[in-house]
């Protein structure tokens, strides 16, 4: 059961790998409008929590997935982004011998079934969006660090979806970057896309979120406001080990 | 039915030791050497030229010997030629292939610029018929029988025991951690390529003894290697040694019970049918 | 010092994720390295093991330059890095993986005197010896990597995250074993999260953050709890 | 993807039509002609394959098997069903796509190599079918009788240039054809799939959708000049399935060089020439040809073509002064 307020909700999500479980037993709800983060020390099954939603490259084991009131844990991946759910990958991604505004426009044409006139429109807002516009006829490979993460971005904004899964983008970017990479987050949030964000550099993360989900060992750990969860000695001991939690209660 | 069955073994150990080096490289590199099936000739011809009275006349067993060596070498040579320079390059998958199809064209015309096409036969090293259970066969056959597995084994405990063979396993398995061991990647892919392509070189001394020997011998055993593969799955030995006998069974099989003109159209089916089922092979495992 | 590193910069194609670490490991001493995720341990290991060239700085071992050398040169020399969460040889059994850890020229005619060695110290890895490493739990999976490692009787091990996704209780029994490595006289670097485990370890601890040494810890009771809670939660705590 | 600047390409067309033109006239002896009948043929092959290969970079060794396959498709519509020529041709494309598509379809559930493995031994066992099959397709020494094409009445002769002048136009219309598709978004998208298959599929590309119709789509031309071939021999021969011509038109598609369409097309005609040329050499002209191509994929990764926008890269850069 979801309601029209609720973008996404995921229930009882499993992946096995042999005998180590990838990600176990994981239910959680995003709002429309909202930005949920997910924290978590390595290998804590993040990212593979990602590739599940959107089934790509590995499909769930277990559990079901409910986005905008359609399940689509039996959707094959391309037709997942065409439903409106887009992710971004943690590596710098690209199709680097494509332009920048070819790169949009396959987002365009086979994300939204655009064509023509329309689909030339729609690249174009994207680029304005992400300020690519003066690099639109570079090759992708020639671009920046982040100016490839936001390539990733304006690629699936194109497409206008409604939910936006973003992994890990501010690895890699200087400090200026990650505070414009911010700005950017928000301003996305702001004009109507649901962000599910990982991110490990938790002060941005609690920053631009509006809960935020822990995980460890591939379960959910725990989820509540920022200020909340880095209060909460369990998630420091999930990053830090047992270390002294009495401390941290006494904090 | 015995003859069939005769007739099955000796085919798949041939593919057997065919596809087994096949699937050695496959492992270890990640390349596919589509030179393989001329390796396997070169070793025939330079076994007969060494033994063959038209050649050097030195006998069969120095004949033998001197291929075996000289597949050691070959084997390596066409690593460091064909294939070590595009290693960890973009597209190197596609680029090997294509190398190696180049240098299946070189040595398949040098063999025939070199040895001319008339049919050669290179001597059995046993002859005369022998009854196994019943069963007259040509003691070749029996030979050939027998001494697959022996060889097949041979390599398990190599690839079981032996420090150089553990190296190869474990740059198939997780090359990173092998470097991290102090494993020398390049020392053991050259390895691998001569194991390889002496196993290719049995083949094509079994089959020289059975069959003729002409220039392009070594493309039909290739072809057979690939369906193994293919069923078989690639990198993992005891896989592919059983889709090897699998396949030299139901060729036997469909020849003898169907008729040798079918046995095509069996195996196409028997391909088209695997990949229906089991994308991955068989026997393979799941990417 | 045994190793030595200075001025170390290196990274990942154009990102650059080392902007210059110095840090120092002497013979017989266990060193450990933590910090948020991402901010380079990982990486530091991967330059000093031969994985990732150098872009510029020096790696010293026994005052010779190992920077850029070759893999299988720096583990004759006898640094043996133990890389994160090993699947190491899915297909092996526990012994093979064990025998090929002796593959260094060094350790080769000891191995089965080493074998011994090690199943003292892991005793589970004894009774799992023709299990295939895929197999293997956690925590068994920790052990034979650890194990492997010890197999090329090395003289600077160096560890990274070994207690990664283990339970509490596991996670003390691992700690209780690389201990007594440490007490063979083997040389140790340990990264980890868990700061207690390598507290109970390490003489000296690192703090590496943005790519950078950014403490040195001689003595624990420098150690300020909630001055690490800050720098990795920023400060929203 | 640079290409030469609009005036230049413009001039470039202008030439290369004036050769066309031209060269019915100009080539008239018997052997130059089929050679050069062969040669525009093979280009049609070639190109179409780099669709699949190059662009798609998927590991499709069936190529020349639909080449081969078109062939007999017509020979057997016309010698056995009597079918009107032109319609056999027809006949030959539309059986060769559904079997393009199928392949793909089949071979395509795997990955990488074994993709390679499969169309391979695909096309060996069509030839093992062929030469079995002997009531039906001739056995090894092929179909004969194969009747010439005829357009109003009139028999296109094969001593006359009337062959030459279609494969030109095949081969123009091809190309049209394949040009019009590489810049397409259908294009766009196989390149992406090919450069990296997650992203693609995770910006709503369908993988198996895209590579089925590329192949289906490298299929058509392909199969006409196939079935153009055997007319022109009248013959439809085994021998085009042999390893030798596989190896002869893959080393077009990568000597000219991977996704440029013009360079297999290039490499189509300068390596059929070239192959005659070295006919003194005999067997000693395909070692030649596997030490090229060696040596090309060693020092000149992007094939021919790559060279030539070296030199207008550098051509380029000397003119604004960076070169010097």
């Amino acid at each position: 059961m979801t309601n029209s307020d609720t973008i996404l909700a995921v229930k009882g999500l499993g992946k096995s790998f042999g005998s180590l479980v990838a990600v176990d037993d994981v239910s959680f709800t995003i709002r429309r409008g909202e930005i949920l983060g997910i924290a978590g020390p390595n290998g804590a099954g993040k990212t593979t929590l990602f590739n599940l939603l959107s089934r790509n490259p590995i499909v769930a084991d277990r559990g079901h997935v409910i986005f905008d009131g359609q399940r689509i844990d039996r959707l094959s991946p391309h037709r997942i982004f065409r439903a409106g759910l887009a992710r971004t990958f943690q590596k710098e991604t690209a199709f680097f011998k494509l332009t920048v505004a070819e790169n949009v426009r396959l987002g365009a044409v086979y994300g939204a079934g655009l064509r023509g006139a329309a689909a030339n429109a729609a690249v174009n807002a994207a680029l304005e969006m992400l300020e690519l516009t003066p690099l639109k006829h570079q090759e992708a490979g020639a671009l920046t660090v982040y100016g490839t993460k936001r390539l990733m971005i304006a690629s699936a904004m194109v497409a206008s979806p409604k939910l936006l899964l973003m992994d890990e983008p501010a690895s890699g970017l200087n400090t200026i970057e990650q505070a414009e990479l911010k700005t950017l987050i928000l301003r996305l949030r702001d004009q109507g896309t649901s962000i599910l964000l990982i991110e490990h550099i938790l002060p941005l993360l609690f920053g631009v979120s509006e809960r935020v989900m822990v995980m460890d060992f591939g379960r959910k750990l725990t989820e509540g406001s920022p200020a909340e969860i880095a209060r909460d000695p369990r998630v420091i001991d999930a990053y830090l080990g047992g270390v002294n939690s009495e401390s941290a209660h006494a904090a | 039915m015995s003859s069939v069955i005769v007739a099955g073994l000796v085919s798949g150990s041939i593919y057997a030791l065919i596809a087994s080096g096949l699937s050695l490289v496959w492992g270890a590199l990640g390349v596919f050497n589509f030179a393989h099936g001329a390796l396997l000739m070169a070793g025939a011809f330079v076994a007969w030229f060494v033994s063959d009275p038209a050649g050097l006349d030195l006998g069969l067993t120095a004949g033998v010997l001197t291929s075996m060596i000289f597949m050691i070498a070959a084997g390596g040579v066409l690593y460091v030629l064909l294939v070590r320079p595009w290693l960890g390059k973009p597209a190197a998958e596609l680029t090997v292939i294509m190398t190696t199809v180049a240098g299946a064209m070189f040595l398949e015309n040098l063999a025939l610029y070199t040895f001319g096409a008339r049919l050669k036969a290179l001597d059995q090293v046993v002859t005369g018929t022998v009854s196994v259970a019943g069963t007259a066969m040509q003691a070749q056959n029996l030979l050939v029988i027998v001494l697959a597995p022996v060889l097949l084994g041979g390599l398990a405990l190599f690839l079981k025991l032996s420090k150089h063979g553990l190296a190869i396993r474990a740059i198939a398995q997780n090359d990173e951690a092998a470097r991290l061991l102090g494993i020398r990647i390049e020392r053991t892919y050259f390895l691998t390529f001569a194991v390889s392509a002496l196993l290719a070189g049995v083949a094509g001394v079994m089959i020289g003894g059975l069959f003729n020997i002409t220039p392009s011998m070594g493309s039909d055993p290739l072809l057979r290697a690939f369906l193994v593969v293919v069923f078989g799955g690639l990198g993992s030995l005891p896989g592919t040694v059983i889709a090897a006998y699998l396949i030299g069974l139901i060729e036997a099989a469909s020849s003898y019970y169907i008729g040798i003109y079918w046995t095509p159209v069996v195996l196409f089916s028997v391909l088209i049918l695997v990949l229906l089922v089991r994308p991955n092979g068989l026997l393979g495992r799941a990417p | 010092m045994q190793l030595e590193v200075e001025s170390l910069r290196t990274g990942y194609g154009r990102i650059e994720v080392l902007h210059g670490v110095s840090l120092f490991v002497n013979a017989g001493e266990a060193v450990g390295l933590f910090g948020p995720n991402g901010h380079g341990k990982t990486t530091l290991l991967r330059a000093i093991s031969g994985l990732l060239p150098a872009a510029q700085g020096t790696i010293r071992f026994d005052g010779r330059n190992i920077a850029n050398g070759s893999a299988d040169a720096i583990v004759e020399a006898g640094i043996i890095h133990v890389a994160q969460a090993s699947a190491l040889f899915p297909r092996m059994t526990v012994f093979e993986a064990l025998t090929l850890g002796a593959y260094r020229k060094a350790a080769w005619p000891h191995r089965k005197a080493t074998l011994e060695k090690v199943f003292a110290i892991f005793p589970r890895l004894a009774e799992r010896r023709s299990q295939n490493c895929r197999t293997l739990s956690g925590g068994e999976r920790q052990m034979a990597a650890i194990g492997v490692g010890l197999m090329a009787m090395p003289r600077l091990l160096m560890l990274d995250e070994p207690t990664l996704g283990l339970a509490p209780k596991i996670r003390q029994e691992l700690a209780r074993q690389i201990g007594l490595v440490a007490q063979t006289g083997t040389s140790l670097v340990v990264v980890d999260q868990d700061v207690d485990l390598l507290l109970g370890l390490c003489e000296r601890l690192y703090l590496i953050e943005n790519g950078m040494v950014a403490l040195e810890i001689n003595d624990r009771s420098e150690l300020q709890h909630q001055d690490i809670v800050q720098r990795y939660f920023g400060t929203a705590a | 993807m640079s290409l030469p600047s609009t005036p230049l390409r413009l001039a470039a067309a202008v030439v290369v039509l004036l050769l066309a033109i031209l060269l019915p006239f100009v080539v008239t002896g018997g052997a130059a002609k089929n050679l050069v009948v062969l040669a525009l043929l093979f280009a049609v092959v070639a190109s179409n394959w780099d669709l699949t290969l190059g662009y798609a970079g998927i590991f499709n060794f069936a190529h020349v098997a639909f080449f081969g396959i078109a062939g007999y498709v017509s020979a057997i519509a016309t010698i056995y069903f009597g079918l009107p020529v032109w319609l056999d041709i027809a006949l030959a494309v539309a059986v060769v796509a559904v079997l393009a598509g199928v392949t793909a379809a089949l071979a395509l559930r795997l990955r990488g190599i074994y993709v390679a493995l499969v169309t391979f031994a695909f096309v060996q066992l069509c030839v093992a079918l062929i030469i079995s099959q002997k009531w039906l397709t001739g056995g090894a020494v092929g179909l004969v009788g194969v009747p010439d094409l005829a357009l109003f009445g009139h028999r296109l002769s094969p001593s006359g240039p009337d062959y030459l002048i279609l494969a030109e136009l095949l081969l123009i219309a091809s190309t049209v054809f394949l040009r019009f598709l590489v810049r397409s978004d259908f294009g766009l998208s196989i390149v992406a799939l090919r450069d990296n298959e997650a992203y693609a599929v995770a910006r709503g590309i369908s993988a198996t959708r895209q590579r089925v119709l590329a192949m289906v789509a490298s299929s058509l031309f392909t199969a006409a000049a196939g079935a153009v071939y055997a007319h022109y021999l009248i013959v439809a021969s085994p021998d085009v399935f042999s390893f030798s011509l596989t190896t002869l038109i893959l080393s077009m598609v990568l000597l000219g060089g991977g996704a440029t369409i013009y360079g297999p097309i290039m490499a189509a005609i300068a390596l059929t020439v070239v192959t005659e040329q070295l006919a003194g050499f005999g067997v000693v002209r395909f070692m030649i040809i596997a030490v090229l191509i060696v040596l090309t994929l060693r020092f000149l990764p992007g094939g021919l073509w790559s060279l030539g926008e070296r030199l207008t890269v550098l051509r380029r850069n000397s003119k604004q002064g960076i070169g010097a």
